[in-house]
């Protein structure tokens, strides 16, 4: 056991796993000599050389393009995208050639890789340092999409991915890279990709969040004496359906928690889920809490992001509807 | 040229180089006409890029990579990719190793080294990269190619691509096929360079082949393979050929061109090939006359045997969106099938 | 008034709205002397010159990114995307220069665009010649997403979007093409956008759909005579909520299909929408009827596409449930 | 050289460009000191790269516009931005022209023909081509400048922009400020060529100038700006400078580089350029010393002013997203307010 945060946990794990099998590399820019603009692979490149931590030129599209290259050749490669912002230079590759390789080789080719990228506000970033995309990957078939909301998790959900055989997006919520430290095991355990977290339990509400919500979520919670079921959903595609089910048709009042925009946001597809397999356990309307359709704002963020007010008046309306 | 003809080795290639541009050609027009009878959904022709391409195989080495594009199908009869592999493909059939999932054109035959196609052009470019990184890092010996058209020279994973085999000094040969057009829009207007020029922009060697005579292609692309192979960094090789037939079938090329080359005419590469292979007396009349026989032969009669090939089945739809279905996919089978 | 199919409606209205405003400009490839490898620019860079119908070289995201250079001071570009499959090398272009310029000015400078594309399957395209990716676009805040489904409504919505101020995504369902002919008017005409068309009245199922589906919809209702509102969304940012709340709260049964992939496809949006502000309307779970989610295969295309027999199953499931 | 002190405009011109590069580089101290202090909350230093911009600055008339980047505030001052629009911007105040929305360092200053900053780089250089083309099409006069870094070269948009205003033929100035670093990424590693040799790839031309010598830059720049505006065509302009402070506050750069040019010392373009004005006979130490004080004097006095202002009304989160607010922004509005 160690006592972590997020980078820690995220840096140790590479370092151990890195160790035991030389086919994974590491490329982006800046994460080499720099140790990355968040430090998560600090140290790595002096540890394992150059060839295998790689600063690249600055052009997304190639350090995806490269990893795929990698991985269709056996290789586990971790591209790391700098912002989740600047991603989108790389889409094509990630919507048609990541997602769709092993389908259109007919499971010839596969692409096992791990990219992980920083998303989410609460630092100060703006328009363009705090985006929060979940969406346009979950929606993409043939992803994998992973977002831890503590050490813990971030160390044994990235072991998972690694293992996994399919291309993973890894979402790391930044605002919680140096929030929290626990302790954390030292050995390769793993957090299954697909199963969700029941961080809270209770009776009276179920409320699913995940990434950087979560402490937020559960602190409101706590604080407010909520008897809710808290997922944590640590995978968001495929999302655990049955841990919402059981405490679904347990609770029937759902609220959904999430920084991105809300339309067809996450919460979206959760509700949509909800209501279209067990709209006669509900008791009151699927309620989301999210950031706004807008652009992510700079001075004013804390009003960008959810916070217990806007949680608890969600869960308090699903609470007291009849 | 008194070389090539003392050797044996040699001749033999080249014979084989014409024979598999031959055996093309006749796919080629098989499968055109096929479609016209509705009996082939879609295809792009190859005709007027055999010699460029067979030149460049006939210097490769089995162990070499290739990401081919969807114009390649010379190329893979040249490097033995089976002639059923590519109907099946066509057909979309049962037996295609994709499962009839991509159109016409998009092969997969990794067993013979090849990648596989997506339709966006040249976004296979930056995995290229990639393999030739991890076949350096794997400490392993052979080339990767990455081949794309004139028209793909435009895009952003051409430059990301370019750029970064440069900069990590890659054993990569980057093969453009310049064959005039990207649909309607003629080189003129895609660039104002030479394409074979571009090299310099990424401090890297950039050669230029006549992509319509076998001999001379072949020539040129040894050159390109051996700089490439010793370390000294990835190569742009520009071949100048000919697109003689539409850009697809669905397309009508007299509406914007109006100097098609015709199959048989002097420019045809065939032709072009055919004559310089007689002029150093390799190849005669009598031997073409096998050849285009035996072609014309195996073509018919593969073409009469994959058709008959059922589709997939409806449940492979469902298949290889991941390792193992998720309960997403399995409720969305359940509910269509 | 002229009899013409959907190529014909989007054509002509080019024309018109060239003559009378010199400021459209049309970009693409292969849009000029070839007319657009669908024809809906045919004719157009004879009549209106190679300066304003513009053949440019291979790179989405330069004709995206031209065209809102050309749109930030003054024009209104028309580009074309040859196959909305294409359209992801373009995507930052997208999402974090068309959909945010205005924000980040402040307003003092704006995008009035209208990016026109074709997509959807059913013409044997297979997996990149056939997508149906309208969520990456509705999820982001800024753009405008319009698809029309007939003749008259092309005309009209394109009408009504280079009017708009503000970039538009304009969604051609290429399955529709040539589809259908019908009698449209020859002037210029609107059809608001933000508005849905009732296409079929009933009182015992709302059905809402977009797109190349709506003909589906409506023969399936028809030949079964379904009691069923059906909606054509014909915007799909912002929809029309009163729409579909009118019709909800009157059917409290709901199906919606389209095209695209079921998770986080428009449906997703479109349930949680319904079951946030009715669901004590509501008689029966929400049902989806959409493509799965895998790419889009090419031999066995008609079993990816929604048909009559899916969209009957899912009514009638919504009627019998009790 | 005589020219140039012949003529008193010219004199006067470089004055005021040393002016302007005094008043950037108090105003950077200015605000880095005040990041440490926790009075701002992130900004891009642009110490080292004065001299290049004011230069090319220099050679620009009213009318042309430009695609600045994140580092141009030295431009944007010698261009007559005024202090306070980029100090609203920096504290993202009330009275930023974008509401407060983006970091600092992306400025807006459309009232001066600047065209404002995304934060992914080089995006900005096909809204240029764009543009430049619509500046075509109206036939009006002036050019586009498009500035950005030497990393940026790499990124799709660079290749896309510069191959696109070449075939346009478009009177576009790309203007890149080598100032070595793309954070931490030399750029040895970033690309294998000199970046002004990358216009051949285009066939456009490619001019590189001493980005660190206001009276070299302003004479290169001014050859550029002259091919340009007289309609021959896009010009790749390649100003090797300095980045003197970090590459943002958030950065250490002594992780990675050693040979980091302090301010004041023989290197610094500031120095530079006052010793080749004072060489032939334009400033003295007097003058400098008054312009220093002064600058010294606003920046201070506006620095306090424009802190004070409250930050912009939580209702503008919720515009300027369509021309008109939208039933779910209404919504969102209303609940989180
Ligand atoms: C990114 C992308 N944009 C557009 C298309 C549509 N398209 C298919 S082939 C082609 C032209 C390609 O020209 P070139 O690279 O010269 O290859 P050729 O077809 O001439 O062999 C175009 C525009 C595409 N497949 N991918
Ligand atoms: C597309 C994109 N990728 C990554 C980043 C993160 N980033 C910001 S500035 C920068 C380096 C830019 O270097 P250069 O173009 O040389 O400009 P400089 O900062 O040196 O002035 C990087 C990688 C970004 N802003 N955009
Ligand atoms: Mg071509
Ligand atoms: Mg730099």
């Amino acid at each position: 056991m160690s006592n972590m945060n997020m980078v820690q946990a995220l840096n140790s794990t590479l370092d151990m796993k890195m160790s035991k099998d030389d086919s994974i590399i590491l490329l982006g820019e800046d994460i080499g000599k720099d140790g990355g603009v968040f430090r998560v692979t600090d140290g790595l490149q002096a540890k394992f050389g150059p060839e295998r931590v790689i600063d690249t030129p600055l052009v997304e599209l190639g350090i995806v393009g490269m990893a795929i290259g990698m991985a269709v050749y056996g290789m586990k490669p971790v591209p790391e995208i700098q912002f989740q912002d600047f991603i989108y230079t790389a889409m094509d590759q990630i919507i048609n050639q990541m997602a769709k390789i092993r389908y259109r080789t007919g499971g010839k080719i596969t692409v096992p890789l791990v990219l992980r990228t920083p998303y989410g506000g609460g630092i100060r970033g703006g328009l363009y340092h705090s985006q929060s995309g979940e969406s346009y990957f979950v929606h993409t078939a043939g992803l994998t999409v992973v977002t831890p909301s503590n050490p813990y998790d971030a160390r044994g959900l990235l072991s998972a991915s690694l293992e996994l055989g399919d291309p993973v997006i890894f979402l790391e919520p930044k605002r919680l890279y140096r929030a929290q430290k626990m302790e954390v095991p030292d050995n390769d355990y793993k957090v299954e990709i697909g199963k969700a977290n029941l961080v809270h339990q209770g009776d009276s509400v179920t409320i699913v969040t995940y990434g950087s919500m979560v402490p937020t979520v559960a602190s409101a919670v706590e604080k407010n004496g909520v008897d809710a079921d808290v997922l944590d959903l640590r995978t968001l595609s495929p999302v655990d359906i049955d841990a919402i089910s059981a405490s679904v048709k347990k609770t029937g009042r759902v609220v959904i928690v999430h920084e991105a925009p809300r339309t067809l946001g996450m919460g979206a597809e959760l509700s949509a889920m909800i209501s279209e397999r067990m709209i006669e356990y509900l008791y009151a309307p699927i309620l989301r809490v999210t950031g706004p359709d807008t652009p992510f704002p700079y001075r004013l963020e804390e009003y960008y992001l959810p916070n217990e007010k806007r949680i608890m008046a969600a869960v308090n309306r699903v609470l007291e509807f009849r | 040229m008194t070389e090539i003809v003392n050797e044996q080795m040699e001749k033999e290639k080249h014979i084989r180089g014409l024979g598999a541009m031959i055996l093309s050609r006749t796919l080629d027009k098989k499968i055109i006409t096929a479609q016209r009878q509705g009996r082939v959904g879609f295809y792009t022709p190859t005709m007027g890029q055999e010699a460029a391409q067979v030149g460049l195989s006939m210097a490769l080495d089995k162990d070499d990579l290739i990401y081919e594009y969807y114009r390649d199908v010379p190329m893979m009869l040249h490097r033995g990719v089976p002639i059923e592999i590519i109907l099946n493909q066509v057909f979309g059939n049962r037996d295609d190793l994709a499962k009839g999932r991509q159109m016409p054109s998009h092969l997969v035959a990794r067993d013979y080294n090849f990648m596989s196609v997506p339709s966006p052009v040249a976004t296979n470019l930056p995995l290229a990269v990639g393999t030739a990184y991890a076949k350096v890092y794997r400490k392993e010996k052979g080339i990767v190619v990455a081949s794309f058209g004139d028209g793909s020279t435009s895009t952003p994973d051409f430059h990301a691509a370019m750029n970064m085999a440069a900069v990590f000094n890659l054993p990569i040969l980057f093969f453009c096929e310049n064959n005039g057009w990207a649909i309607s829009t003629p080189v003129e207007k895609q660039t104002k360079t030479e394409i074979w020029k571009k090299a310099d922009a990424y401090g890297m060697v950039g050669m230029k082949a006549d992509g319509n005579n076998l001999v001379e292609m072949y020539k040129t692309a040894q050159q390109a393979v051996e700089h490439v192979r010793s370390g000294k960094g990835p190569v742009l090789l520009e071949a100048r050929c000919y697109r003689m037939g539409p850009h697809s079938t669905s397309d009508d090329p007299t509406k914007y061109q109006t100097d098609i080359v015709l199959d048989g005419s002097e420019k045809d590469p065939i032709v072009v090939s055919q004559n310089a292979l007689k002029a150093i007396g390799l190849v005669n009349d009598q031997l073409i006359e096998k050849v285009r026989a035996e072609s014309q032969r195996i073509v018919n009669e593969k073409f009469d045997q994959q058709e008959k090939i059922p589709p997939p089945d409806p449940e492979t739809i469902f298949q290889d969106v991941y390792a193992k279905e998720t309960w997403i996919l399995r409720e969305e089978r359940e509910e269509i099938l």
